[in-house]
């Protein structure tokens, strides 16, 4: 039956030869237009504005030490801000420093992601939850660090711990509205497709939910970064563990110190660890908008 | 917390938790730890040192069981002191006196330059925007608490407070140390009013030593041991100013990652002065000029230092005892 | 034949689907919408019944309601706890899924193994004739071919009942033929009911046990034929076209009284 | 021409005479469910769940207390601490910090949006300028706050400025961020409709972007209340301007005090104002998914 | 016939749309596609134009080439700057807007003032038969009457040259037919040029002055009717009918062939 009248078969065969012969007729045209060859245009393309980006900031700030605006000790010049970051970036103890935030920064966002993904699930799924503590999700994001530590005093006493209350604390409640955001916008037509093909519970989620609220999700995720950080560095000032000095303690120390030279050079720490952790969210974006047929003209 | 958990019927605590600031003015604290003076005379008592970066803060964990015993400021011990109704704390020695003032900018002469004028203080209520609105009232100007009057009075961290000085944004604060010597020294300004010059003796509480209430009722003997390390440490500071200085900075830089520039800590210890008196009339003249400004709900002071151990350990070892009898 | 006697006739028998004076009402207040009155119908076991009606006179309303997406506003509505498949009237396919991954879902929601699903996606993937596709996402299919894709999906989930709406709207005539015939195979193979909403009478002739005519909005029956040509039916034989010009006629008169 | 097939006419007039008929037939299954009287059970219907939350949490509470576990300084109880929350709003100068707080925290959210919208718009709009800047949004945003300040005062030395470029700077990277991911989230169809329709430039943006993408751009206002808020609660305490106490400061003046009742109360009051701002984008939110048909089954 | 010779016939007259060798190949590396290989097809003003092809055959990528919406492979393609609007296959309604909204849309992006679109939306909405719909939302709506809304919306664009994907595919016969005097009357009045998607080939033979076969994947032309016919036409008219087999005839065998 299969050899009837095969209106259409699967031409990707021929069409590859079709593909060559055209690319030979108008090569100019046609042709796989991403070759090896313009990987490293690609790269250069990404790469140019944000090096100009950068050239441009430098230089008017310059300018402005040139212009005298402010003393050097208030507004040093990039020279001096870079060797002092060159100096500071190449003590061990400055690596150890980084290594101790970003270890509590990730397992932070990494348990925050996790109990924020719950309780985003659980609101949205409960009605009753949702009237009784959805508003308190928000609410919760308003109440600045500094005065969770009594709190997280109270409850872990003076800890690694009470440091990662501080930040789940922080960051939860962003990927809860996140979550719950992208869920509340699933189109009712998926919803109706689950149904119909049997969904319930965790596979509704596993299936349906979670991929349909992805976009949602991983820009909560991002906002919920953001807040863990800066969670994290008002909780690194809670607790200071002899030893390797964390980023948040250096920082403020800098601050203490009114070091310009070294807050400036924190700040473009703290940037940069802000911008390399953006690149892989926007990396997942990407990846996700590539698969959802979101990119192109 | 874990002390209790490990009592013993010898009055001694398995783990003693003591919080101190890494700042200048706890330089006892800052010896005593890097030389491991408390830990010799705790002995099988282990010390657990924990650092804050201001007092509430170390208050809170104090009242939550984080801590046993801090180094901390008058203000916060007051307030400590006050909103438990006398039951969390005793203060039982002193360690720091001194170091702070009033730094204005050039052309600033006389109290009634300050008129229109901005002025920092680092927390309404503290030790020093109490002593900055009585010196203010004394010298007939007025402010308030919400900043307006004849003189501006900000509340500003200090480390906000020293790069607006550096930028003219405020004319003058009134500062501890170190802070005092960089605004000096970094930017320029000038020393209108030590504070040592408005006290007896240039005398006034900067830091002293607290402990838990429960714990010393507990642990009297440990706490006894504390006081030992504390009074080896100011001696050590008395003794070798030379070499307190060093060891206070290696572990100031230890704690924050850069030590103070060698003029700016000697600037400071030439402010301060390291003592076991926690000089009590200046508390309860300051507590009492807190209340004439109206920042201090009126509160019963007495019975807020237990002096018992720390004169019993003064008098083993020939100094003369100290006193928390107010200043007639 | 008024549908009332004829669904009487057959309500004894094994009644798959029985709706029994079902209304269906949108929205509240000044925004009422009445889209289905007092319908009756039943469909037996194994049966074919399409389903024609002028655009927007119910027929998805239905369909949904026999889903159970929908809360029924009035009578009563039974389908014994059976699994109903529905293919929607948009293709509705997943886009962060392949066209492979799509085809599997319903089959990975039932738990069967990787290897076996794949296997079975294949063939689906065959039988609407979308070979060699299976890696592609929804995005970059044509229309007709995401169709055949939700096809495929809903063929994949195994139903007793098959509910359609516009299956095959967006396919040329050749296609078309061809999914008629496999679409049959399958119903007779595996003993399914099937629910087709139409627009194109010739189809619901081609395929139907029976046709049953939805009047304007409201939706109400209005005709229930029963097809008894034989099987196979060809769409362009002439008995088929003879019925389906016959019902044609009925519709649009119906529609044109209705309307008046 | 019209007369001539009129194979479906308007009959919502009809439709209504047939749903009355209905009702009567039916009264029980049919006719319009949400009169008047279902009103208030609607408003019990969202309320008693958070009724039930609050008594929930401060029995809790009232347990901890009396179950001595902490001495009454460090944990009061709800009557404590109501009884002072109640004197606390009683006095017209707390009001008077709402006022100052609100009026900062409402401007510099504005500003914020304004600032975001612009910036997100351009951003998504011209890929060089993506490329330069789209990671530094994300990287500012998980800049702690305390950092701004040396800048804020170097800028606008102390006063209400310096404020405001606190808060502004904290939020509207989340107003831009939330805008981006909406906008590049925007249906391909959508935008194809839109080229086919002639829209460019602002009317795009005015009748195609903005609209679609205002899902994601309401939970990046929400995300940006949140960091504009903290920023602010931040701000007030490094910034003194002369005039009535605002929020942050009596906030901080009561954790320096160590009154702990006080500073319960305080995060009371800043959680009611946290959530009722949330109430109000949820109420923005529901009605955009109603007018999306996003919501019942 | 051949296209060719057609094409070259008309090319000196008034082409409205010139497509020369237009290619058109999806995605990149072994996830190639060629959906239009070097077609050349011109639409003369005031011409009306079916294409009929198999599905997946590049019927709608032919269409968005015109449209601008996608880059061309290869060849070349003009039209002369003209306006154009597209009706797409699925009808794309904005859910923000109410109906009216929808069809008011493209006047307001011309600036028409409020009280002028509102009266032209609700003569559109009379049009596609959707009077008193237009303050329902599109969700509200069943896919034939989104499908309606959005002709009216393409309509209001006012363009010169008109493409329409299976505009009537989601309809029943009966609205259809009223729909296609409807667009008959629209096109002969505005003088509009059309270029019409359909699977069915009584409807393209009931519209069109031409009827273009593209062949399957890669699509290309490869028959290109003339219909004579005189108008007013009738869909089941004897010559619209005869002329439909024929054409049906046509694309089975080309099929066929293609595909083997
Ligand atoms: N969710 C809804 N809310 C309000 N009204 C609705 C809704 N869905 C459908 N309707 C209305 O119900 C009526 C029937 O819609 P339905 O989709 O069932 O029609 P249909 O017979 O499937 O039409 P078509 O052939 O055009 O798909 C229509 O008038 C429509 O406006
Ligand atoms: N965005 C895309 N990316 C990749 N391939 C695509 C894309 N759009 C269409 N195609 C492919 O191009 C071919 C032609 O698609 P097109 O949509 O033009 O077909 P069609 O003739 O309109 O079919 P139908 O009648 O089913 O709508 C198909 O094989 C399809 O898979
Ligand atoms: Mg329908
Ligand atoms: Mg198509």
């Amino acid at each position: 039956m299969q050899a009837e009248v095969p209106v259409q078969d699967n031409r990707t065969a021929s069409d590859a030869a079709a593909a060559d012969r055209i690319t030979g007729l108008d090569a100019l045209e046609l042709g796989p237009r991403r070759s090896k060859a313009a990987l490293g245009g690609r790269i250069w393309r990404s790469a140019w504005p944000k090096l100009l980006a950068i050239a441009i900031v430098i230089l008017a700030w310059q300018i402005v030490v040139w212009a005298q605006w402010k003393p050097e000790y208030v507004l040093p010049g990039p020279a001096t801000v870079f060797g002092d970051l060159g100096t500071l970036i190449t003590t061990g103890d400055f690596w150890d420093g980084v290594r101790v935030t970003m270890i509590r920064a990730l397992t932070g966002f990494a348990l925050a992601v996790l109990i924020g993904t719950v309780v985003g699930a659980a609101v949205s799924r409960f009605a009753p939850l949702r009237a009784a503590i959805g508003s308190l999700i928000t609410g919760l994001q308003t109440m600045p660090s500094i005065m969770w530590f009594p709190l997280a005093i109270l409850l872990f006493q003076i800890s690694e711990s009470a440091i990662m209350f501080v930040v789940i604390i922080g960051a939860a409640p962003s990927v809860a509205n996140g979550l719950i955001s992208g869920i509340d916008y699933v189109p009712r037509t998926w919803l109706r497709v689950g149904q119909v093909l049997g969904m319930k519970g965790f596979a509704k989620y596993r299936h349906l939910i979670l991929p349909a609220s992805l976009p949602s999700f991983i820009s909560g995720l991002k906002q919920g970064w953001a807040f863990s950080w800066r969670s994290l560095m008002a909780g690194e000032l809670l607790v200071i563990v002899p030893g390797a000095l964390s980023i948040g303690v250096r920082m403020q120390q800098a601050r203490d110190l009114s070091e310009s030279s070294l807050v400036i050079s924190f700040i473009i720490v703290v940037l940069v660890i802000g911008i390399l952790i953006d690149v892989l969210f926007n990396a997942a974006d990407n990846a996700l908008r590539r698969r959802w047929g979101l990119t192109g003209s | 917390g874990k002390s209790d958990d490990a009592a013993s019927a010898s009055g001694e605590a398995a783990a003693l938790r003591l919080g101190y600031f890494p700042n200048i003015t706890h330089a006892p604290a800052l010896i005593g730890v890097k030389n491991g003076l408390y830990q010799q005379s705790l002995g099988s008592t282990k010390l657990e040192p924990k650092t804050f970066n201001a007092g509430p803060a170390a208050v809170e964990a104090l009242f939550s069981g984080a801590v046993d015993a801090t180094y901390i400021g008058p203000n916060p011990a007051i307030n400590a002191w006050a909103t438990s109704k006398g039951t969390a704390i005793k203060i039982i020695a002193g360690s720091t006196s001194g170091g702070a003032g009033l730094v204005v900018k050039d052309g600033i002469n006389t109290p009634a330059d300050l008129k229109g004028k901005k002025i920092a203080t680092p927390q309404l209520g503290n030790t020093q925007d109490v002593a900055l609105r009585h010196w203010l009232k004394e010298n007939g100007l007025n402010a308030d608490q919400q900043g307006g009057g004849d003189v501006s009075v900000l509340p500003q961290d200090n480390a906000t407070a020293l790069q607006a000085f550096a930028q003219g944004a405020i004319d003058g604060a009134w500062v501890p140390e170190p802070n005092l010597s960089r605004m000096i020294l970094e930017s320029k300004g000038k020393l209108l009013v030590n504070e040592k010059d408005l006290w007896p003796n240039g005398q006034f509480v900067t830091t002293h030593l607290i402990v838990k209430q429960e714990f010393l009722k507990k642990y009297p003997a440990t706490v006894k041991k504390l006081l030992q390390g504390h009074l080896a440490s100011v001696k050590f500071i008395t003794t070798d100013g030379a070499g307190a200085q060093k060891a206070a900075n290696e572990q100031l830089g230890a704690l924050s990652g850069k030590p103070l520039k060698d003029e700016i800590l000697a600037s400071a210890f030439k402010n301060l002065s390291f003592t076991n008196d926690p000089i009590a009339s200046s508390l309860y003249t300051s507590a009492g000029h807190a209340q004439g400004v109206g920042l201090l709900k009126p509160v019963e002071l007495k019975g807020i230092y237990d002096l018992g151990p720390l004169n019993e350990l003064l008098k083993a070892d020939g100094q003369p005892p100290v006193s928390d009898a107010a200043a007639s | 034949m008024s549908i009332l006697q004829a669904t009487e006739t057959r309500t004894e028998r094994d009644a798959v689907v029985r709706l029994d004076s079902v209304s269906k009402q949108y929205g509240s207040g000044s925004n009422t919408l009445l889209a289905l009155d007092r319908v009756s119908l039943t469909v037996a076991k194994g049966e074919f019944v399409c389903l024609l009606g002028a655009s927007g006179c119910g027929k998805s309303t239905l369909l949904s309601l026999v889903a159970g997406l929908d809360q029924i506003s009035g009578g009563t509505l039974d389908i014994g706890g059976r699994h109903v498949s529905l293919m929607f009237q948009e293709a509705a396919l997943f886009p962060w899924l392949s066209v492979l991954g799509n085809v599997e879902l319903p089959m990975r929601l039932r738990g069967i193994g990787r290897a076996e699903r794949r296997q079975r996606a294949e063939e689906l993937l065959e039988v609407v004739r979308l070979e060699g596709f299976g890696h592609k996402r929804p995005h970059e299919l044509s229309g007709g071919m995401r169709q055949r894709v939700a096809l495929a999906r809903s063929l994949a989930q195994n139903a007793d009942v098959l509910l359609m709406d516009e299956p095959f709207g967006a396919l040329d005539a050749m296609t078309r033929d061809i999914l008629h015939d496999e679409l049959e195979r399958i119903w007779r193979e595996q003993e399914l009911t099937v629910l087709f909403v139409t627009h194109n009478v010739r189809e619901a002739v081609r395929l139907g046990d029976r046709v049953v005519l939805l009047s304007s909005r409201p939706g109400r029956v209005i005709e229930d034929y029963p097809i008894t040509h034989e099987r196979p039916r060809r769409i362009d034989s002439p008995e088929v076209s003879g019925q389906a010009a016959e019902i044609t006629d009925r519709l649009r008169a119906e529609v044109a009284r209705h309307a008046s």
